[in-house]
């Protein structure tokens, strides 16, 4: 599904796949070498930033016109957000861009030891993050607000609170998703860091994960204001 | 062949210092966010969503200009981020003309609204 | 294929709409029959001109021509302009319906169109209206979309679940003419049609008694709204439970949350199934919703009902619902 | 096409008297070294394979409507089974064949070779696309075999999402699935483009096939996500009971038409951008002339993908959106009939003082010029906005679009099998066959749809099993041209594969085309060149061709087998 295409991708673009690489080392057949190899991969990452920009780019607009039809419903639901959850997230996730980009930068001086550092680092900053979803999204669970059959809510907008819920859900669970397979890519990438694959002269599989990385963190960047603030202040039009 | 290349050859290394400095900022920025969501604007208080996109637009910049090195990255890439944002705009910019559209009627003409009358000044 | 008679190739032709939409098609038409013809043409010639001979040296190579490029992109643009320009404003036309047309309310469901008429009188797939007056038809549907089509007049709405759309036409011929869903809604699609019988006017009245007649919408809606004990919280004494209904068609509404919306029919719709959506300011969200429990003919005859109940712009209506019958 | 029949041809004697050669086919056997093949002609042919298999089952739903509307009372199966066959005649066509078809075949195949690389820039991404393509592939015959589904390709909601009882979630996620196979390719196209260029080919030196490649793609790119996640969120829908797109649950069925057509309007111009690069190749080859106007028609590509963004509400003037809305969606799509103008004027301009003559691709072309201009004229009509409303939704619109998509993309489409078959085999077809069933095809494809031009106006709704007895003699007409079109599909069939071991040797440039993939022997080497090329002149430049041969069907000249031609 849509959710694991992406660092497959980028596992494919950085052309980091072991049984691919034994024989021509990092660089491949049909480049001239590795500047043009690893433009291309940035470009190609790029791109495919580029299309998630656009899938993420599709539920924002229905969410957006869900919110100027519904206003005080969303912004109701909003407020059933754990605003402190949600900015304790915001600000771990921040932590892992920042151990991300020093990653990177880790590579780039082959500095292995703070390489792989950092990438663990990382992946515990994005469990962090999916452990306190997981809290917020048990949560939900227990209080009824999961869309779907179990939906229960005494309000008079039931049902476009429910809307706002599966909007919630929907958004974050993508996000969430796309940090489980970056994750999950991380723990190649910092195996391989530790047998020593990447240096200054090679590096490109670990920025291009970069790239995903902060683009993940960009989009809650977004997601955090828009879903869980909406119901913090006098915003709510009340 | 690569025709701008060479770009690349090597590694654009970025003072620690600067990495750091965006972090703050960003942390600066979690804390305007929060601070701009909880505060009593009045009557303004329209311009909660605004400021919350304003404010996280910056950030989102931070992390592509720095964390994703587009500063040092070839012109190409600035195309295609400024591709991405123009059609994501184009998207949502038409999607949601079209609602709130739907209040303007070239006649008086009670008839024709929709459902989804004004509701708020507040635009979603 | 009645005999040797070959069937006709252009609809008839029966609404106020239907001659100048038609001008307007030959239009397009006689330029892109030129243009169609003129390539055709060209491409014939220039295929016989310059076939490959035995002995021909290498043709030519031009490289083009930057004032026969301006030329051919203004020259369609300008066109396909006037396309735009007359369209858009017929469209505007089309959509905009005249002052006090007959009302007739429709309610699309999978695989039927029903009708009601101020009158009373209900009809299933067919629909009688008088010649020579404008229509205008309040449209909604029950379950998926539907779309109200009728070729001969040259119009087209789509019958949307959980709002109103409207269309209207005025007929200029009587005859029978086909009705059509148009947009594609399950199974049974192909049979979600029917006709519109267009009469001359004294045989539409005749129809109206005659028909199914006996309660009218309004006097539908008014039994509805006694069932449903709305009166219990929307009487007009003061003090009560709900905002008055008397004279509230077509008025500003102050709202709980700030800012002020017309009531008009979406609204009142909207207050009956969605009542907590848009609090009238001064009140309670006390009201329950009543969707599920009224279908949408249901709510038609309520909003008919509300609306007899006076309209501002109607001067000083009271409670007297037999003053504002029609709403007009 | 198979593994096992190059051997065959080797031992035959495939170039008598000389060393057999090694190319793309021979250099490996056996299923696994084309499963796992990361070569981009390969993968091409693999998608041909599949391509082809999905237009037979998507003609066949064809034949079965046209059956079945020969007789207006719609006696030969149930609105059931008719609803679930129209369905997914749509589903099957556009988004597993008109969409990947050019680009995924002839782009796949012959981009790297024009831009003189030795494959894409991500050939494993290549793979994979084709296999994710085999994937959504199989969860849409999955979907057909559990019984169909019945919503119309375009899934609007709330039919779809909430009402219909049918697979509508297995479907739903096969095109999910099979859009990331776009995705993938439009991505690899780009990056290709920018990077993997042979020296001194400056993008002003480009084939016209790849500038429309490159606007196909931008398309790809940024227009497929959108669609993945609305047919994303139906499947969530139906699985999970959100109710985004479903009034009765608080949401919108409005939404999704514009998230739907924001993909599926500028998707036609995936369809439609590659066959147009398809005709100027073939149109400047057998007129022996340099592409008039190269630059304009290069401009005109990209300004068809961009404008082609903003049009998408002209799918929607009768919906219920915006009036005003509904203008801006009008102007601009008035706006993006200009380009596709400038480039049928520029065809016609190339033809001028050219030396033109008549082998199977160029009567494809010319065919394209005429359904093309009919087709596009003909969608002006739908995007006047008060025409719209009368033909909105009716046969004119399904004849419209069947202009468009069978008479433009499946003729270039054709018109791009014939003219690269000897590259990509090595073996001429017969001549004699191929204008024959090109003729055959011109004449069923306007027998077929013409009339539905007419029904349409007369207000034939489109999905319709059964209609007025007025109609039939239209309808009959039409059904006699699908017959014929159908036989003109099955011919090429037969004779391509024939060629396959029979046809004549093809030699490296049987059209004496320019270009740097007819510099390289026919069928091409592993890596495409033996050397990298290096480009010196613009495209398209015909003036030194070999003197103007007549192209003799059935016989293309037997060129000795040559690495690379001596030309240039």
């Amino acid at each position: 599904m849509s959710q694991r295409h992406g660092p497959v991708t980028a596992a494919v673009i950085t052309g980091s796949m072991p049984e691919m690489d034994n024989d021509h080392g990092p660089l491949q057949h049909h480049f001239d070498d590795m500047a043009q190899q690893n433009e291309s991969a940035a470009l190609g990452m790029w791109l495919f930033l580029l299309t998630e920009v656009m899938f993420f780019g599709g539920v924002l607009t229905a969410y957006a016109v869900c919110r100027y039809l519904f206003h005080d419903a969303f912004a109701e639901g909003a407020s059933h957000l754990d605003v402190q959850m949600g900015t304790i997230n915001t600000i771990i996730l921040i932590f892992s861009s920042l151990t991300m980009a020093l990653a990177v930068r880790a590579a780039q001086m082959s500095k292995t030891k703070l390489l792989v550092g950092l990438l663990i680092a990382t992946m515990v900053f994005g469990g962090a993050f999916l452990v306190i979803k997981g809290i917020e999204y048990e949560h939900k669970w227990v209080e009824h607000h999961v869309p779907g059959k179990y939906f229960q809510y005494d309000g008079p907008m039931a049902n476009q609170v429910h809307l706002f819920f599966s909007f919630y859900f929907t958004m974050t669970g993508i996000h969430a998703l796309h940090m489980i397979l970056g994750i999950g890519w991380m723990i190649w990438l910092t195996i391989r860091s530790w047998r020593g694959d990447f240096s200054a002269a090679y590096f490109s599989p670990i920025e291009m994960t970069g790239l995903y990385w902060h683009f993940v963190d960009i989009v809650w960047i977004f997601l955090f204001p828009l879903l869980y603030l909406f119901g913090a202040g006098a915003g709510a039009g009340h | 062949m690569s025709h701008d290349a060479h770009a690349h050859d090597e590694p654009h290394i970025v003072p620690l210092s600067i990495y750091l400095a965006i972090f703050g900022a960003l942390m600066i920025g979690t804390a305007l966010t929060v601070w701009v969501a909880v505060f009593d604007l009045g009557e303004y208080s329209w311009l909660h969503t605004p400021l919350a996109l304003l404010i996280a637009s910056a950030k989102a910049t931070l992390v592509v200009v720095w964390f994703m090195h587009v500063k040092y990255g070839s012109r190409l890439v600035w195309i295609f981020i400024f591709a991405g944002i123009a059609w994501f705009l184009v998207l949502i910019g038409i999607t949601v003309g079209d609602y709130v559209g739907r209040n303007w009627e070239p006649a008086p003409n009670a008839w024709q609204a929709a459902v989804e009358a004004p509701r708020s000044s507040e635009l979603g | 294929m009645n005999g040797s008679q070959l069937p006709p190739l252009l609809p008839p032709s029966a609404s106020t709409v239907s001659g100048e939409l038609d001008l307007l098609f030959a239009y397009i038409t006689a330029i892109s029959v030129f243009f169609a013809v003129g390539i055709a043409v060209a491409l014939a010639v220039l295929a016989v001109l310059y076939r490959r001979k035995p002995g021909d040296g290498p043709p030519p190579q031009i490289h083009g021509s930057t004032a026969l490029e301006l030329v051919w992109t203004v020259i369609p643009l300008l066109i396909v302009m006037s396309f735009f320009v007359w369209g858009t404003d017929l469209f505007f036309r089309m959509r905009t319906p005249p002052i006090e047309p007959l009302e007739i309310f429709v309610v699309g469901k999978q695989w039927m169109w029903k009708i009601q008429h101020q009158e009373g009188p209900r009809e299933i797939n067919e629909l009688h209206i008088p010649v020579g007056q404008p229509i205008k038809l309040t449209m909604t549907s029950e379950d998926v979309i539907h779309s109200f089509s009728v070729p001969a007049f040259r119009v087209k709405q789509d019958v949307l679940p959980g709002r109103y759309t409207t269309m209207w036409f005025e007929a200029t011929k009587t005859g029978t003419f086909h009705l059509f869903c148009t947009e594609y809604c399950g199974t049974e699609h192909a049979g979600m049609g029917g006709s519109i019988i267009v009469m001359e006017p004294n045989e539409y009245q005749v129809w109206l008694g005659g028909g199914g007649a006996g309660e009218s919408l309004t006097d539908a809606g008014e039994r509805l709204f006694g069932q449903l004990g709305c009166a219990t919280c929307h009487g007009d004494q003061a003090g009560a439970r709900g905002p008055s209904l008397t004279g509230v068609y077509n008025s500003e509404v102050s709202l709980a949350g700030g800012g002020s919306v017309t009531a008009d029919e979406s609204y009142l719709r909207e207050s009956i199934l969605e009542p907590a959506t848009n609090i009238v300011a001064g009140y309670d969200a006390i009201m329950p919703t009543y969707r599920g429990q009224i279908s949408e003919e249901g709510v038609l005859q309520l909003v008919a009902y509300i609306r007899s109940l006076g309209d501002p712009a109607a001067a000083g209506a009271t409670g007297a619902a037999a003053a504002g019958e029609a709403g007009q | 096409m198979s593994e096992q029949a190059a051997p065959r041809r080797r031992n035959r004697g495939r170039y008598e008297g000389d060393v057999p050669r090694e190319h793309y086919l021979n250099v490996a056997y056996g299923l696994k070294s084309w499963l796992l093949t990361v070569d981009h002609k390969r993968i091409a042919i693999l998608y041909l394979l599949s391509i082809t298999g999905f237009f037979a089952i998507g003609g066949l739903f064809a034949a079965i409507i046209r059956m079945e509307l020969m007789t207006p009372t719609g006696d030969l199966m149930s609105s059931e089974v008719y609803n679930r066959v129209f369905t997914l005649h749509g589903v099957v066509m556009v988004f597993f064949f008109l969409i990947p078809s050019i680009p995924a075949v002839f782009g796949n195949f012959f981009l790297p070779m024009m831009i003189g690389a030795k494959d894409l820039a991500f050939p494993r991404i290549n793979l994979a696309s084709w296999y994710i393509y085999t994937i959504g592939g199989i969860f849409t015959l999955a979907a057909i075999i559990a019984g169909g589904v019945d919503t119309g390709w375009t899934f609007y909601t709330p039919y779809s999402s909430t009402y219909s009882n049918s697979a509508v979630a297995l479907t739903a996620i096969g095109v999910f699935i099979n859009g990331f196979s776009s995705i993938f390719t439009g991505l690899n196209f780009i990056v290709s483009i920018h990077k993997m260029r042979a020296p001194g080919l400056t993008w002003m030196r480009l084939p016209l096939f790849v500038w429309a490649h490159y606007a196909a793609s931008i398309i790809m790119i940024l227009g497929t996500p959108v669609v993945a996640i609305a047919i994303f969120l139906i499947a969530v829908e139906r699985l999970l009971g959100v109710g985004i797109f479903d009034p009765a649950l608080g949401g919108d069925p409005i939404l999704y038409q514009h998230l739907f057509w924001f993909y599926s309007h500028p998707a036609v111009y995936i369809m439609i951008l590659p066959s147009m690069g398809v005709m100027s190749e073939v149109i400047a080859c057998f007129s022996r002339k340099r592409i008039f106007g190269y630059a304009f028609i290069a401009a005109s590509s990209l300004a068809i993908a961009v404008v082609g963004f903003l049009v998408w509400g002209h799918h929607m003037f009768v919906s219920g959106q915006s009036a005003y809305v509904s203008m801006v969606f009008s102007v601009l799509s008035m706006l993006v009939a200009v380009p596709s103008a400038v480039k049928v004027f520029n065809w016609l301009a190339t033809l001028w003082r050219g030396s033109i003559s008549f082998e199977t691709p160029m009567l494809y072309a010319f065919g394209f010029l005429g359904l093309f201009t009919v087709g596009g004229l003909t969608g002006l009509y739908l995007g006047t906005l008060a025409t719209d409303v009368h033909l909105h939704d009716s046969y004119f619109i399904v004849a419209h679009f069947h202009y468009i998509m069978v008479g433009g993309a499946v003729m270039g489409y054709l018109a791009a099998v014939h003219f690269w078959w000897p590259k990509m085999t090595g073996r001429m077809y017969s001549e004699f066959w191929g204008r024959l069933s090109a003729g055959l095809l011109f004449i069923g494809f306007n027998l077929t749809f013409f009339p539905q031009f007419l029904l349409g106006y007369m207000g034939m709704p489109r999905r319709y099993h059964f209609y007025p007895d007025e109609w039939q003699v239209l309808n009959v007409l039409s059904t006699a041209g699908a017959s014929i079109l159908g036989i003109a599909y099955l011919i090429p069939i037969i004779y391509l594969v024939y060629s396959l071991r029979y046809g004549p040797i093809a030699g490296p440039n049987p059209w004496h085309a320019t270009g740097l993939e007819w510099t390289t022997a026919s069928p091409p080497p592993q890596h495409n060149f033996e050397t990298t090329p290096t480009v010196t002149e613009e495209p398209y430049d015909y003036s030194k061709a070999i003197e103007n041969v007549a192209i003799t069907p059935g016989a293309g000249p037997e060129s000795p087998p040559s690495p690379a031609a001596p030309r240039s």
